[in-house]
């Protein structure tokens, strides 16, 4: 029988398009009191550097209207303890698709991490939304320029993963940003990373994150995230994981209708840890209701055609 | 183990200034020792609020909490009946040590997993003395429900309306050989300042998920930055080295 | 006595900080059913372009968690009609400032728009969100060369009234566009206005709004608002006016610390047509609880100093 | 005049498929006319739902709604006692004729409003035949009410159910001089097309504010476009001139 929930994205199939997001599932053994990490899509692993990194001074998280704002600062051990060990940990209980997500601050820092990550996954997916202390702080993923320097050379060196590339929202131009990172030669995209947003605590007269602003995401993002989706399919043909805001069955569905081929969720599966199996177990359901056999046939059905 | 388990409010009632103790009906199996907190859905608010557990049996769950800011205001409107989501049996909790005189000290709110702990040692022999810090008397809970398990309480108030006038750390018994700590940062640090006994602090930080998925709530460690919600919220004196 | 909520935007004396938003208050008139405006700090009128306009196809609008996304497509009976019939009757029950919002597809209809409006209001508030008819359709408010030419353009004419620019947030650098607008002449800014966003209908299987994307609004984008506004005002003395997802007397003291001298309200005040003197109202108490004398000392309080 | 009332619900009955019937208590002096609406904030949704007003008498509202999306959904939960939010007395209302032979024509929920049109034409005195069209016979609903007020009533359903099988216009009467009709807009249109006579059609359309200050629920009339809230909800044939 075929599995209605299957879709294909690019050249790795995932039996449904549910992924918990980088950053939000650490490195996949946190949620083993919750459910089997063997029932998702794939999982996306916590953003990963050359270095080990202690990330930014606490606290990290405030909350908003809908969402929440982070400012983890990249806290992971560093890619050679997540390949000599987080990897070969997760594989002792999980078998589907892995997606390595890779932060750097230099392009030399993505190329190192990403060599040395080739093939060790099915996925690598590019983080550019960090700063380049090379060029005064302004983060990879808000030039263009920029961004097409640290495709290139990454791809360069990744080519038994996919390589994808995941695309801050905090730019002007989004299908531009998407255009100059598919003519690099990325096998697909992550749309979208975080926007920057800012609570402030009223009796410290502070905000409230350490660092000032962070990262914003939850459902409050979500029409962001549709528009971007709709705006880069509508432009180009590349297989999009989407992210940002998706809390519900309803929610995945409409992502994909947007264009998106697998979804991943971040905030809504820290705050409600069961999220991602219910919309797994709903989504049949929901496909009936709406007369759809397969859950890829949506996959862009919104785009002007 | 952890789980997200549906609570029903059996009781949300005052017992102190700004302070509620809210009994819960439902599963409470995750739960295996004092210090253990749990994160609670409350209606409206985006992420889930973290509450130690004050007390606990089969089936019943106790949270004692401060209004501070809009979620916990929220939460007093919490009614008999009402069901929420609960992230339970969450954080290391205290590890009971062999002591000979040990010492519970608590600020606050911080006071709240303090009942548990105290019930615990007390069942297993050993007799603490405990030292409670409130802004004012009206502020005091706990301490009473605690002198009744048998343990000795002294209390201090900034404003001196009850027991010792000033800070927890102007209140210490002149002998102790151990001490359990929860409460504000500042009086964490102002305890390990006054001490030189070994100890655990329970500490506070804010959190998304509570359950160690998203590195939101570390603190400094010597082992470099540990999450508050996993490797804690109970660390000790040698893991801060503060 | 010295009135507690007082704030100087500008030149101008506001009776307290808040100001119903842009299109979301009509011409002054569809509140009264529901609370005297002169108890307002001041009000902004909807966008007025040089001709009458239609206005977009509907659906116009659409819900999203936390939020709303519209798409009027600035409907509105033209500058000639606002100045001889809307601010006349207006100021037959309303005396205090007034903000009027002028927009426009090229760069002549807002000189002309605004030559006309000079003197009429206390505020010619500048909505650069439009798309430049001249330009491919990119919006004056995403490219800094074509705001810098309109503001230019439009202050040689604007010389009685002050001139506020109400920036868009759909840009990567929010700084350089404030930069831009003030070394151009411009009095003040006003941050944000919506943000692009899209919903899709799952049955019909194509965007809610008839005309795909729209303004993305509410206490949803409040985060990004606060950042914005303090990314601005850390890098640039300039009155600001708050705009974007205000829902209480709380959002209204933190936009006010992250820099702004005045807070406009706009979706919110839509399913909430009391939110405004609510928020009024309760002020004074917010202010004691947290020992502040003058609202007016909170402005720009959690800058980095 | 409108204003921002505080309503509690009184009761919520299902009386047909998917079909409900809220009633509420609170101040109902905002309303004037059969054909206006309220606009009813629902928890945990940002947007209010507009609902037109089924009947109301002094201190008393009764909405009918069927469920189609989220928010209506979320509707089925509200229990008596519960109280919420709604704006009341929005939109012109139907403009009573005192034509000789008044037809009303109903479809689907835009039956809502239709009853309390019937007993108002019956109050003064003069005979409305009515036309129901539901997609099935389990979706009938206020056809036997408007019967006992003394109207006749002829039903259509699309699958034969009941009544005639088809839609409204296949069962309208042979005589008529002025029709007033809500419903889906291909059945107004199909109706505007199968008559001749004068008539009011009360239309729906997306809002966020429903009381005219967003410009967000036009349609287009021969005046140009007009809002739906404020204007309407209902139009006279000539005004939409379709
Ligand atoms: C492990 C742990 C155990 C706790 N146990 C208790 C307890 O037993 N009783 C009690 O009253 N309080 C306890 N707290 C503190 C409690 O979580 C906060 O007081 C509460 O979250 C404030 O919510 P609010 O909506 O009222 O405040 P708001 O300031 O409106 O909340 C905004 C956000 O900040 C977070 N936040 C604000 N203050 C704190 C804080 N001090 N610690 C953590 N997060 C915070 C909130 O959770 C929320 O995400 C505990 C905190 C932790 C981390
Ligand atoms: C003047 C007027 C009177 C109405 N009277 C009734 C009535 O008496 N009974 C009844 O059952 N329905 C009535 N409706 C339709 C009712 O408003 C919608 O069915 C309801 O808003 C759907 O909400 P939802 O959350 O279930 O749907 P969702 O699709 O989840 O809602 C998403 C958004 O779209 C809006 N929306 C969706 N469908 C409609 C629609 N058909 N019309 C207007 N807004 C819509 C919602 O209000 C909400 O903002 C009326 C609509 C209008 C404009
Ligand atoms: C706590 C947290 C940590 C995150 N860490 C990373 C990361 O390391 N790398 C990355 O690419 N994205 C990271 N993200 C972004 C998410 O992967 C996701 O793209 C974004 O949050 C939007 O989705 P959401 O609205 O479902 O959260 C993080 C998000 C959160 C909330
Ligand atoms: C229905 C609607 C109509 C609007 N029309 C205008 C407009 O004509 N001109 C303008 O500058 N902004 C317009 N806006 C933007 C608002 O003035 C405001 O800047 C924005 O919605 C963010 O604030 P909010 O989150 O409080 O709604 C409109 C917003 C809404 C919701
Ligand atoms: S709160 Fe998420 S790791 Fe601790
Ligand atoms: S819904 Fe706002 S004008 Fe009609």
């Amino acid at each position: 029988m075929v599995n209605p929930l299957a879709v294909q994205l690019g050249t790795t199939t995932l039996q449904n398009p549910l992924i918990p997001a980088s950053g939000c599932f650490g490195f996949g053994d946190e949620f083993l009191d919750f459910y089997d990490p063997n029932i998702l899509g794939a999982v996306a692993l916590k953003g990963t550097t050359r270095d080990a990194r202690d990330g930014n001074a606490t606290p990290r998280i405030a909350e908003t209207p809908a969402g929440m704002i982070n400012s983890i600062g990249l806290q992971n051990p560093g890619i050679d303890v997540v390949l000599s060990k987080k990897l070969p940990h997760l594989a002792t209980f999980y078998s589907q698709p892995v997606i390595l997500n890779i932060s750097g601050f230099s392009i030399d820092d993505y190329v190192a991490s990403c060599a040395a990550a080739d093939g060790k996954a099915e996925i690598i997916e590019l983080n550019v939304s960090c700063p380049n202390v090379h060029g005064g702080g302004i983060s990879f993923g808000s030039s263009c320029p920029l961004l097409v320097e640290v495709v290139r050379a990454v791809r360069e060196v990744v080519t038994q993963s996919q390589l994808f590339i995941k695309l801050s929202p905090n730019v002007t131009d989004i299908v531009e940003m998407a255009r100059g990172a598919v003519d690099a030669g990325a096998d697909g995209l992550t749309l979208i990373n975080t926007l920057l947003g800012m609570r402030i605590d009223l009796k410290r007269r502070h905000p409230v994150i350490a660092a000032g602003a962070g990262g914003f995401s939850g459902p409050a993002i979500f029409p962001i995230a549709v528009r971007m989706i709709h705006a880069v399919k509508s432009a180009i043909d590349v297989p999009i994981m989407g992210s940002g805001g998706v809390a519900s069955a309803s929610d995945a569905l409409e992502m994909m209708m947007a264009g998106a081929t697998a979804v991943q969720v971040g905030a809504e599966s820290l705050r409600d840890p069961m999220v991602i199996p219910r919309i797994i177990d709903e989504l049949p359901a929901l496909l009936d209701e709406l007369e759809i056999d397969q859950i890829a046939d949506v996959i862009g059905e919104a785009l002007a055609s | 183990m952890s789980a997200d388990r549906i609570f029903e409010v059996a009781h949300n009632d005052p017992i102190a200034r700004d302070t509620y103790v809210l009994t819960l009906n439902g599963d409470t199996s995750d739960l295996t020792t004092p210090g253990q907190f749990v994160n609670v859905e409350v209606p409206g608010f985006y992420l889930r609020r973290p509450l130690s557990v004050a007390d606990w049996s089969a089936g019943e769950l106790q949270l004692i909490y401060k209004v501070l800011g809009q979620g916990t205001a929220a939460m007093t409107r919490m009614s008999p009946g009402d069901q929420t989501r609960i992230i339970s049996g969450l954080g290391n909790g205290f590890e009971i040590t062999e002591a000979e005189a040990p010492l519970i000290v608590g600020g606050g709110v911080g006071v709240a997993p303090l009942f548990a702990l105290a019930r615990e040692l007390l069942s297993r022999g050993q007799s603490p003395q405990v030292v409670l810090g409130f802004n004012s008397a009206d502020e005091v809970f706990s301490a009473e429900s605690i002198r009744e398990l048998g343990a000795s309480v002294a209390i201090a108030t900034v404003d001196g309306s009850e027991g010792t006038a000033g800070f927890v750390t102007d209140a210490l018994p002149s002998r102790f050989d151990y001490f359990y700590a929860c409460g504000p940062t500042p009086m964490l640090k102002a305890l390990a300042s006054a001490t030189e006994q070994p100890g655990q602090f329970s500490l506070e930080e804010r959190m998304a998920c509570g359950f160690g998925a998203c590195m939101g709530c570390v603190t400094n460690t010597v082992d470099g930055n540990q999450r508050v919600c996993k490797e804690g919220p109970v660390f000790s004196r040698e893991e801060l080295a503060w």
